[in-house]
């Protein structure tokens, strides 16, 4: 497997922590472990620390995209942060900083969720 | 001097990120930024992740072709299928038009190909197949003295 | 299931390392260990190279081919040139023997190939090319499963 | 290019370092370099350090066999050292070892040539 997913609940956030590829291959399984996460209700929030991602397309953004809808539905937010240039520029030409919120350091993002 | 390879793989998904890896040892060469070798990385990535899912309907026994050419900087790519083609062209080309929502793609494939090359042209037949043609000259001017 | 690739590239020399890389991320996928990569990638480097140096003369308008099915954790390799063939393959294969001395050939490349596969078989017509096949089954059981 | 020469004079050895892959394409820049060093009749012998080196194939071998040849016919020694078991297995298959001698270290090769 090309993308390493790491997983972690702080009170009403879950905590995805991605290393390696995400790409159409790889996103089912990203879906797959944060819909089991998402099942019991506790989480409401997501923050996606994309620090060690070393490659994204757009079935990134749509794996992305489908998450955010589901905390949506939910009144909860989702926060990205630590992500590099070139993930940044798919965002900006997707338009997914309308509604997703970016956030320097994964520590930042924790605090502005009240969790850190 | 041209140098020339084609590539034929089966429409699997592990795929995906082989055909990025080996597209991105062939233009190497052309001694690329990092970001352009990203780029490059990544439009392979959507056309090809097109071909299985779009063109072949997931199933993985059709074939996906790769043709890629490089002359004084400048790269030629072209990714074929033999699946079931795209109806309205025009269409597909706008940012966040998908035919498969349920799949949760984004819709953004073609646009970032436009985006992230100079050229991109589509030619495709229903239940013939879709073949995409890119090209993007690098800025590296190292590169027209290989 | 059963996974396939077929490459096609000019004859020139960068592409030796081009090849290379291009048939180790293919087997990757098998979770080969790593003197498997290693040995896979030197067979693949002995035959583009000979089918450069011999088969094409160092004309590097020639095309050189591979075909790579994986399957069960074994890979099948066929490497193969349409250059000027090999006029005695019994003494082709033999240990130091060399037809290009002068260009520092050390005659090892068969040698090497038989080493590190199970399985090595040359076909070659003068005039009409080379090919080279190959075969190896990983030791990995986990191969198996994937 | 794929392939870093580092070389440098040590008395009448020299020091060859390789960093990267040595195959077909590479080998014939190496040949180059070290000719022009031998050229002068100032260098006795060659001590390699493979320590760097992530591949090599048989046209290595061939690159190597040359320049042994070229010492040899100068009364002179070829020593190779920090080399990888793959590299190892190549040596040992074309019986490289019955004419060039493997040390452990650049330092212990050197010592062994008097100029360390
Ligand atoms: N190779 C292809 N074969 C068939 N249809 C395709 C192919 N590539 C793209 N399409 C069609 O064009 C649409 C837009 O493609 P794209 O912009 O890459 O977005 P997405 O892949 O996210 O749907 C797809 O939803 C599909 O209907
Ligand atoms: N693809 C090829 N086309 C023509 N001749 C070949 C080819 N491959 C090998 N040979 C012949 O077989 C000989 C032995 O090959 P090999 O063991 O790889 O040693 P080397 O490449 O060092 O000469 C070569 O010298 C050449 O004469």
């Amino acid at each position: 497997m090309s993308l390493r997913i790491d997983l972690e609940k702080k009170g009403s956030v879950l905590l995805v922590r991605l290393e390696g590829e995400l790409d159409h291959h790889t996103a089912e399984e990203l879906r797959g472990q944060i819909e089991q996460k998402l099942v019991d209700g506790q989480v409401k929030h997501i923050v996606l620390n994309l620090e060690l991602l070393t490659f994204m397309d757009s079935s990134g953004l749509g794996v992305i995209l489908g998450r955010y809808k589901q905390v949506k539905a939910n009144a909860g937010e989702m926060v990205v942060c630590a992500i590099s240039s070139s993930v940044k520029r798919l965002f900006e030409m997707s338009g997914l900083f309308k509604i997703i919120r970016l956030e320097e350091s994964e520590q930042f993002a924790l605090q502005t969720l009240g969790v850190a | 001097m041209q140098n020339v390879m084609d590539l034929k793989f089966s429409a699997q998904s592990q795929n995906e990120s082989f055909a990025r890896v080996t597209v991105g040892a062939f233009i190497a060469q052309l001694d690329p930024t990092m970001d352009e070798i990203t780029e490059i990385k990544t439009v392979v990535s959507e056309a090809v992740t097109n071909s299985i899912i779009h063109g072949y309907n997931n199933q993985s026994d059709g074939m996906v072709y790769i043709h890629c050419t490089l002359e004084n900087g400048t790269i030629e790519l072209t990714i074929r299928d033999e699946g079931m083609g795209i109806q309205d062209i025009e269409e597909a080309r706008q940012p966040l038009f998908t035919t498969k929502p349920e799949l949760e793609r984004s819709g953004m494939g073609f646009t970032i190909m436009e985006n992230f090359m100079d050229e991109l042209q589509i030619v495709s037949e229903p239940s013939i197949g879709t073949t995409v043609y890119l090209k993007k000259t690098l800025t590296n001017s190292k590169a027209m003295c290989n």
